[in-house]
C-alpha cells in the first residue's frame, strides 16, 4: 500500500524479532467478541488518481465558489490572499511539525508565533496575545471565561445582541456549564445599529463581571467601544470586544486604546481561503497584568546556553498538560498554522499596505451603499460602518434567492436570526469586489425593489 | 560549536538507514527587524480617481494614527524570511517524529491539493447550501464514514480539535442527564488520562474523580462500581489507554456505567491502534470524539489546525451540536432548529479544509486499507517496544497496542534524565517522543512510530536510543549537554517563565 | 568538524542582515539504497477483470525482463528522501545568490500558481488552436511585449534556453545570408563573450573570428571594420558585456556591419541592465535573444528549465522558426507554411509554462516597473562594487551596469585563489558568484547582485567580502580549506573527472 | 513595488556613497540617443489580485483543457502526475537555485541529477546518461550530432518518416548547418507501420554514419529495433533510438539490448503536466565508450575531503563554458528541475509501478482498437504498438471536427504531416481514459463512419 512501506519481508522479519507468528497475534489479546465485528464496511481503497477525480467532482459541485459576483460576509470576509502565503504554510516544515514542545527543534514555528503575537498586540493596542485560537465565535467564549477568572465573584455578562449570532450562540454553549452565571443580552438601537448604552448602563453594578461588543459588530457597524468600556469600568466590570473583520483594525482604534481589557477576533481575513468557513484562527489580546488567566498557548523569548536569543512556549503552568483540571483552558492543538498564515499576510501588508486596504474596503462599501441608495434602496440603520452594511429590502430572502440566477450572491438575509430585521439584507463589500460587481448588485436589488 | 566534537554517531548500515544527522541552521532576525519604511510587500489595485479615503469617510475620531513598529518589507524579503524559519524546524516529513499519542504519519501530499480547489477554497460558509452541495455531500459521506469506522449511530463534524470534541461530548453528556431529568455533576477520569480531558471536564462544569489504575496500568470494573454513584454522569476514557494499552475491561465497565445510568465516553485520539480491531461502538462507548489531525491524516501545522469530530450513538444524537446535515427532497440542507442541540462551539460548519483532506485519506485506504493501518501501527510499535526491550524496559508488562511506553535506569546509574536522553536525539535528527506522560510512569518515554514509518528507519531509532543508553554511563556529559550540533545549544526555558518576554518591542521604547 | 574552530563570522549589526551563516546538513542515501523488494509509491486503478495483460498483448520477444535495480519504496519515503536532498541545497528564496551572468532574482510566488492553472497545466499541445484561444493569446501578447521591451519587430518564443535563442538566431542568419544568395562563413566574437556564443557559432555551421577587446575591455569599432569582409555573417556580442560595461561604440559598430552587409547578433541574456535605458533594436540589433529565466524572473530550477525567446528586425521575420502565430477572422492560429523558415528546433509550442510565467511578471511590474527594475539593479552593482573597491578593485574602469566584475590580489599576497574565496563564502551562506569568467579578466569574480536585494543583504555581503580578505591574509588556511561549515567538506573535483562513476550500480554487479 | 526592497532613504544612501546624485547618473555614459527613446509602452503595473485575475481569464479560454475527453497523444502524453512531483519539485531549494557549480552549496541538485541519470540507463539498458536536455526533439538532434562526432567521417544519416513530424524537423533544422551530411528519409511500410528496413539496407553502407527509429515510432508502432541496429552495425555505422513515450521503456526490450548506441527521448511521461507542449524534458543515454562525445551536463560520484560520498557536474571539458567553440553542444541551461520532476515519478512508480502502467497503457489502447474495429473502424496498420495507434476514418479531419462539439478530442489527424495518410487519425489511449471514455469515442467515430 502506497503509504506504508513494510514489506512482506520486514513484516516477517519484526514479527520473528518480537517472536511472535502473526500480526494477528499481536491483538489477540483484544476480547474476541470486538476483533469478529470490527470490519469496517466502507469500499476498497482507492487509486490516487481515483481519490482526485472523486474529490475535484465534489468540489465542482459547489458552484457558489465559481463565477458568482458575491456580497457575503456575516463573520467570514473576501480577501486576496497573496500566493506568498501558500507558498510558506505549504512548506512541509511548517506544516508536518507539531506544538513546539521542543524548542530547539521548533524555533520556526516557535519565532513566527512569538511575531503573530506581537502583531496581534500591535493591532489590538494591548500588551499580550496567545498564540491562536480556533476561532473568533470560540475565542470570544474563552474570553468571557477568562474575565471570569479575573473575577470570578462576579456573575454577570452582557453580550450585545448586535454581535454575529455564531458568536453570541458559542458564548451560549460555553457558558452553559457554569450555571453561577448569568448572560443578559443587550438590544440594540434599532435606529443606529449600534448596542444600546443604556440597558448596559442598567445592569452595570458590581455583579457586571463583563460587556461584550463587536467591533464592528455582526452589521459591520462600529460601536462606540470607548464608552462602553467607561461604563463597564465604572462598575469594575471587564470590557471584552470581539472582531470577525480583522482587516478593520488596521484603521480603527485599537480596541487597547479604548480601555477594552481582552480583545478577541477572528484572524480569517488575514490571509486564510474561505474553505466553507475552517478553519478560521481566533486570536485574543489582553493586559500584561492578565497573563496569567489567558487561555492558550505562549511563545515567550529567552535564551539558549551559549546566549542565543531562542523562543519556547511559556507559562505552560496555565495549560492543561500541566494544570489539568485547573488549567485556564481545554486548548491543546490550536491554529497554528492559520497564525502563521495571518502572520505572512501581515508581513506582506506591511503597516501602509494594511491600512490602505483597510480604507479602500471603507471606501467600496460606501460606494456600494450610495450606489445601492440611488437605485431606491435605504440603510437601515444609521451609525458608520466599515466594510458591511444592512440594507432594508422588501422580502429580503426571495430577492437574495432570486438574484443567484443572476450569479449574484447579494448578501446573507439576516431574518432566520434577528425576526425584527426581517426585510434586511447584510452586504459586505471588499477590494475583491470591482465597480461592475457594485453595479450588477444595484441592478439586480434595485430592479427587484 | 562547543560540544560538536563529543558527538559521536552510531554506526549505521548505509543500505538501510535514513540520514540521521540533524541540520544545524542560522538564526534568524525577527521580522520586525527586518523593517524599513517605506517598502511594501504588496500593491493595492489602483483607485478610482476623486473618491473620499476610508480615513475622511469615517473621520479621524474612528481611526487609529498608525500602526506603529508593524513591519514594512518587501515580497522577496517576506518570502525569505519565513522560508529560512521553516528551516528551523524538525518536521514529520523530512524526520522521524514518534511523538507519542499525537500520531504523527504522514501527510499525503494529494490531500493538499484536494483541499485547496477552487470549490472549497472559494467557498464562502454562507453560500446558500443548494450552491454547495458538493461540500455538503462531501461532509455527509465523512459522517457516515466515520460512524462505520467506530461503531457509532450518529457524528457532527463540528468541533475544531480533540479537546474541543471533549468539550461538545461532555456538554452533551451533562445536557443527556438534564435532559432525562437528573443532573449529575461528577466525571471520573483515570490517572493515566491525557490532561485535555480534565480540562474539558472542568470547562463541562463536571467534578473530575480520578480512577486509579491498577498495578497492571489498567481501569478495573469494580474501581469504576466503586466509585459510581448516581451523580456520575460518565466515565471518560482513552483506549488504548495513554500506556498504549487496551483496556481489557472496558465492556464491563461500560455496562456498569449505563447500569447505573452514567455514560463512557471515549477518547478516540488513539483510534490509530483500534480500525479494523475493535470500534469503540462495541465497546459500549455512548460518545467518541476523533482527531482527523491523528488517526486520518490530516498535517498538525506546528499545532493546528486540526479537527475533532464527535460520534454517538443514538440516544445522545438529539444534544449534537448545531447545525446538522438534513438530507431534505431538494439536497442537503443544514438544520439547526434542534431544541436538545447543546448549540454551537464555534462559528460555521466545522474545518471543512480538514475534513476534505480527511476524505481523501479515508478513499485512498478504504475499509481494508484502514484496518492495514491498525495493524502496522500495532507491529511497529511493539517492534520498537522488543528490540529497547534490554535498556528501556516498558512501563508495563501488558500488550502494546499503537505505541508503547518505555522507561529507564539512567537517572539513578548516571544521573541522566528523560528530558535530556530527549534532547540528544535531536542531534541524530529524531524528534523526541513524549515524555513525562502519562504521569503514572517515572521519566515515561512515550513512543508513538506510527504505520508509515519504515523498518529502516526504526531500525535506526533503536540504534540511535542504544548508543545514547551507552553514551549516558560512559560519557553523561554529552547527553546532559545536549543539543550539541542545533543552531541552539540548550534553550533555558525556566528563564522564558520567570521573565516572560512575550512580543517584541521596538529598541528603545 | 575539523576546522569548524576556525571560523570566525563578521561582526553583523542584528537589525540590518540577513543570517548568514550557512546550514550544514546530513547526507543522504541514493533512492535505490532506500529501496527494498515489494514496497510501492503509487497505486494503479483496480483492473477489469480477464483482460489480457500488457506483455500477454505484445508477446515476450518485446518485453523486458524486469527494471533491474529500479527502485522500490512507499510514497512517504520519496517525499522524504527528496525533501531531505532540496535541504542539501542553497538556493535564491532562501540566500543571496549573486552568480554573474545568470540574474538570479526573486521568482514571485504567484507566477508558479498562474502556471500551475488547470487550463494551462491539463492543455494538450496537438489540441485544436481553436479550443486554446486563451494560450495563443497569452503567447501573442507576450511576443509584443518583447517586441516593446527589445524595440524589436517581431518574436518568436520557440526556443528553449538562452543557447538555443543563440542557435535560433545563428541558423536564421545563415539562412538570411542564403536568402539573399551570398552565403557567408565566419562570426565575430568578442573575447569576452559567454561560452555559449561560440559553441552556437560552431553549431550553426559558422567559423569563429575572436575580436580583441580593447583594453578598457570593449570591442571598437575599427576592429570590426578591420576584420569584417564579405564572409562576416554577423557579429554576436553581449551588451552590456560580460564586464557588465556597456559597449559604447555599439550603434557605429551596427553601421559598420550593416554597411557590410552583416548582421548585428545581440545577445540578450543581459536584459536586466537594459530595459528602459536602451533597446537593443535602437543599438541597431538585427537578432536578440532573451533569456525569459533570467531578465524575466522564471525560476532557475536547478540549471532550466528556461526559455529564450528570440527578437528580430522586420527583415528577418521571414526566417523565424515554425510555427509563427497568426491572427486570423477566427482567432489565433498556428501558421507553418512559411517556406523561409528555418523550422523547428524542438517539438511543439515553446516552453509554455515559462511563457506564462514570465507573461505574469510583465503584467505586475508593466513598462515603468521594468524600467525601475534596470535603474536598481544597476544600483545595487555599483554600490557592491563601490563598497568593495579597496580590497576587490573593478576588473575595468568603466561604469558598471547590472553586475560587476572585481579582481583581487590575495592569489600574489597570500596563496589565496578566487575559487577558495568563493569556497569560503559558503560558510557565510552566500552563493558564490560567478568566477573566472570573463576569460579576460585575472581571476574575475563577476557579481550580479539584481535589484531584489536590499541595501541589508548588500551591506552583509560587503562585510563578507572584507572579511574573507582580511583572514586570507591573516589565516589563510580557514580560507584555503573551505568550506567549513558545511555538511560537506571541499568536493573533489579532479577525482570526479579522473575516475567517472555516472551511475548507481547494484553494490556486487 | 513590491519585489523590489529598495526605500528611498535606502537608495540615497547608497548613491551617497557611490558618489552620484541620481540614478540616471550611472547610466549617463549610455548613448542619450538611446537613453531617449528606451521607455517601454507596456501598461501600468497591476497589483496580484489583478495579475491573477489575468492570468485565470486566459487559462479559463482554454476549453480543450477541461471537461474534454481527450485521445490525443503524438509525442505528448496524458498520465496521472502524483501530487508528491508537485510538492517536491515547487521546493525553493531545487526550483530557486541554479546549475549546481557550487557542488557543495548543491548537493540536492546533483544527487537528484545522479539518480536520474541511473534511472536513464536503468531504462534505456545503456551506460551512461546526461542531466538533461531540452526535449526529445532536440535531444534526437544532438543525438546525430554525437554520431557525427563519433564518426566524423561519415555523412549520411537515416531517418524514419514514421519519426514524429517535429522530431525530423528538428533533426533536419540541427543538420542545415552541416552542409556535409545528407539527410535520407526511411519510408515506412504501409501496411504495417514500421519502417522499411529493406531502404535501410539499401543506405547501410561505409557512407552511413547513423540511423533513427522511433521507438515506439510516431503511429505508436514497435518497431523492430534489434533488426535495424544490426544492419546499421553492418554497415559500421550507429543506432539511435527515440522514444517519445518514456512510460513504453517500463515494459518494451531496453534500445541498449537491441544494440542501440544512443536512445533518447521524451521525459514529459514522466511527471511533467502537459503544459501546452512546454517544457518537457529530453533524455539521453548512450555507451560508457562514448561518454566524452555526450552533450549536456554530467554529474559524477566523488569524495570530500574527509571522504564523504558526494556528487558534482564532471566531464565539464566537453561543455560550452571551457571548450567554447570546440564544445560538444551548446547547451546550458537544460531541463533539470524537469528531470527532478522525472526522478520523483519514476521512484514513486518504482519496478512494479512503472511496469503495470505501461501494461494498463498496452491494455487499454488495445481495448479501445478492438472496440473500435468492432464499430466498423479499421486500424492502419498491422504491426504491434503500445498506447497509440492509427486508425482509418474518411474525411478524418472533419469527423475530429465535429467530435469536438461532443466535448471528445478524438485523436490527431495524420494528413497535415502524411499527405499519404489522409483518412487517419492517431489515437491515443493512456490510463487516464476510463471505458466509458472509450465507449463515447466508439460512438462517436463509429457513427460518424
Ligand atoms: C489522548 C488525547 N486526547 C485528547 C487530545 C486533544 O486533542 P487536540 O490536541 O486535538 O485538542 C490529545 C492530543 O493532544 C490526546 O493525545
Ligand atoms: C551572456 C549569456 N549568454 C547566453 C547564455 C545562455 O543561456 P541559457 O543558459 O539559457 O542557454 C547565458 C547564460 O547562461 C549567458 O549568461
Amino acid at each position: 500500500m502506497r503509504f506504508m512501506p513494510q514489506t512482506d519481508a520486514d513484516i516477517a522479519a519484526m514479527l520473528r524479532a518480537i517472536g511472535v507468528e502473526r500480526i494477528d497475534d499481536l491483538i489477540a489479546h483484544v476480547p474476541a467478541k470486538l476483533r469478529e465485528r470490527a470490519a469496517i464496511a466502507l469500499p476498497a481503497g482507492l487509486a490516487e488518481s481515483e481519490v482526485a477525480r472523486e474529490i475535484a467532482a465534489l468540489a465542482a459541485k459547489n458552484p457558489g465558489a465559481n463565477g458568482f459576483v458575491s456580497f457575503l460576509g456575516g463573520g467570514y470576509y473576501r480577501h486576496y490572499v497573496p500566493a506568498a502565503v501558500r507558498a510558506i504554510i505549504s512548506r512541509a516544515e511548517f506544516a508536518t511539525s507539531y506544538t513546539p514542545y521542543q524548542a530547539e527543534a521548533s524555533q520556526g514555528t516557535t519565532q513566527a508565533i512569538f511575531e503573530f503575537q506581537t502583531l496581534i498586540t500591535q493591532l489590538t493596542g494591548l500588551e499580550v496575545a496567545n498564540a491562536s485560537m480556533y476561532d473568533g465565535a470560540s475565542a470570544t467564549a474563552e474570553a468571557v471565561l477568562m474575565a471570569h477568572r479575573i473575577s470570578p465573584k462576579r456573575s454577570r455578562v452582557a453580550l450585545s445582541r448586535a454581535l454575529w449570532p455564531d458568536y453570541r450562540a458559542t458564548v451560549r454553549t460555553y457558558l452553559s456549564a457554569l450555571e453561577e452565571i448569568e448572560l443578559v443580552e443587550l438590544p440594540f438601537d434599532p435606529k443606529t445599529g449600534t448596542t444600546d448604552l443604556l440597558s448596559l448602563e442598567r445592569v452595570a453594578d458590581q455583579r457586571l463581571l463583563a460587556v461584550v461588543l463587536g467591533y464592528p459588530n455582526g452589521f459591520g457597524v462600529i460601536e462606540p467601544l470607548g464608552r462602553a468600556a467607561e461604563i463597564a469600568h465604572g462598575a469594575g466590570a471587564l470590557t471584552v470586544s470581539a472582531t470577525a473583520e480583522g482587516i478593520a483594525l488596521g484603521l480603527l482604534k485599537p480596541p487597547g486604546e479604548l480601555g477594552v481589557d481582552i480583545a478577541v477576533g477572528e484572524g480569517q481575513s488575514f490571509g486564510l481561503a474561505l474553505e466553507f468557513g475552517g478553519p478560521g484562527v481566533g486570536f485574543m489580546a489582553a493586559r500584561a497584568a492578565h497573563v496569567r488567566q489567558m487561555p492558550g498557548r505562549l511563545v515567550g523569548q529567552t535564551r539558549d546556553r551559549e546566549g542565543n536569543r531562542a523562543f519556547c512556549l511559556t507559562l505552560a503552568t496555565r495549560e492543561q498538560h500541566i494544570r489539568r483540571e485547573r488549567a485556564t483552558s481545554n486548548i491543546c492543538t490550536n491554529h497554528s498554522l492559520c497564525a502563521l498564515a495571518a502572520t505572512v499576510f501581515l508581513s506582506l501588508m506591511g503597516r501602509r499596505g494594511l491600512r490602505e486596504l483597510a480604507e479602500r474596503n471603507v471606501e467600496l462599501a460606501h460606494q456600494a451603499l450610495a450606489r445601492l441608495e440611488a437605485a431606491g434602496l435605504k440603510a437601515r440603520f444609521t451609525a458608520p460602518f466599515f466594510n458591511e452594511f444592512v440594507v432594508t429590502i422588501p422580502d429580503a430572502q426571495n430577492v437574495a434567492r432570486r438574484a443567484e440566477q443572476k450569479m449574484l450572491l447579494a448578501g446573507i438575509p439576516l431574518a432566520p436570526d434577528y425576526p425584527d430585521l426581517s426585510d434586511t439584507l447584510l452586504v459586505s463589500v471588499t477590494e475583491m469586489n470591482s465597480s461592475s460587481d457594485i453595479e450588477r448588485l444595484c441592478q439586480v436589488l434595485g430592479r427587484d425593489t | 560549536m562547543a560540544g560538536a566534537k563529543n558527538i559521536k554517531m552510531p554506526a549505521s548500515d548505509e543500505k538501510h538507514t535514513q540520514p540521521t544527522t540533524p541540520a544545524p541552521r542560522a538564526r534568524v532576525p525577527l521580522i520586525f527587524e527586518l523593517s524599513s519604511e517605506g517598502r511594501r510587500g504588496v500593491d493595492l489595485p489602483a483607485r478610482e480617481a476623486g473618491a473620499k479615503s476610508g480615513a475622511e469617510i469615517l473621520g479621524a475620531e474612528l481611526c487609529r494614527a498608525n500602526l506603529d513598529g508593524f513591519p514594512e518589507l518587501s515580497e522577496p524579503q517576506v518570502m525569505r524570511h519565513f522560508l529560512r524559519l521553516s528551516q528551523l524546524n524538525f518536521c514529520q516529513a523530512t524526520q522521524f517524529y514518534p511523538l507519542g499519542s499525537c500520531t504523527m504519519k504522514y501527510n499525503p501530499a494529494l490531500n493538499d491539493e484536494a483541499a485547496g480547489l477552487e470549490g472549497f477554497a472559494a467557498l464562502h460558509p454562507a453560500t446558500p447550501p443548494r450552491l454547495a452541495q458538493g461540500a455538503l455531500e462531501l461532509m455527509a459521506r465523512m459522517e457516515s464514514a466515520l460512524a462505520e469506522i467506530t461503531g457509532m449511530d450518529a457524528v457532527s463534524l463540528h468541533p475544531a480539535a480533540g479537546a474541543q470534541g471533549e468539550l461538545t461530548g461532555l456538554l452533551m453528556t451533562r445536557a443527556y442527564h438534564r435532559k432525562r431529568g437528573e443532573p449529575r455533576h461528577k466525571v471520573i477520569i483515570p490517572d493515566t488520562a491525557h490532561g485535555t480531558n480534565p480540562a474539558s471536564c472542568t470547562l463541562a462544569g463536571f467534578e473530575v474523580k480520578v480512577a486509579r489504575s491498577n498495578k497492571r496500568g489498567f481501569i478495573e470494573a469494580a474501581e469504576i462500581r466503586r466509585m459510581l454513584d448516581g451523580d456520575v454522569a460518565a466515565l471518560m476514557v482513552t483506549n488504548p489507554n495513554t500506556l498504549g494499552n487496551f483496556e481489557p475491561e472496558i465492556q464491563e465497565i461500560a455496562d456498569a456505567l449505563h447500569q447505573r445510568g452514567a455514560l463512557l465516553y471515549l477518547d478516540g485520539a488513539n483510534l490509530n491502534a483500534l480500525m479494523g480491531v475493535a470500534k469503540p461502538g462495541h465497546m459500549g462507548a455512548d460518545i467518541v470524539q476523533l482527531n482527523l489531525h491523528k488517526t486520518f491524516s490530516t498535517p498538525h501545522g506546528g499545532g493546528g489546525p486540526g479537527a475533532g469530530p464527535v460520534a454517538v450513538k443514538r440516544h445522545l444524537e438529539p444534544f449534537l451540536p448545531n447545525p446538522r446535515l438534513k438530507k431534505t427532497a431538494s439536497g442537503w440542507e443544514f438544520d439547526s432548529n434542534r431544541p436538545d442541540s447543546i448549540g454551537r462551539l464555534r462559528a460555521y460548519h466545522g474545518n471543512f479544509e480538514m475534513i476534505v483532506r480527511a476524505y481523501a485519506y479515508i478513499l485512498a485506504l478504504g475499509g481494508e486499507g484502514l484496518a492495514e493501518v491498525s495493524r502496522l501501527a500495532i507491529l511497529n510499535a511493539n517492534y520498537v517496544r522488543k528490540r529497547l526491550e534490554a535498556r528501556y524496559p516498558s512501563a508495563s508488562a501488558e500488550p502494546s497496542m499503537h505505541e508503547c511506553v518505555l522507561t529507564h535506569d539512567l537517572e539513578e546509574r548516571a544521573g541522566v534524565s528523560t528530558f535530556e536522553i530527549a534532547k540528544r536525539m535531536l542531534d541524530f535528527g529524531i524528534h523526541p517522543p513524549t515524555i513525562y506522560f502519562p504521569l503514572v510512569v517515572h521519566g515515561a518515554l512515550m513512543i508513538e512510530p506510527t504505520e508509515t514509518e519504515s523498518k529502516e528507519v526504526l531500525d535506526n531509532f533503536v540504534a540511535v536510543m542504544e548508543a545514547i543508553y551507552e553514551e549516558a554511563l560512559s560519557e553523561p556529559e554529552t547527553v546532559k549537554n545536549a543539543p550539541n550540533t542545533l543552531a541552539l545549544r540548550r534553550v533555558d526555558e525556566a528563564e522564558a517563565a520567570r521573565h516572560p518576554i512575550l512580543r517584541w518591542t521596538a529598541p528603545g521604547r
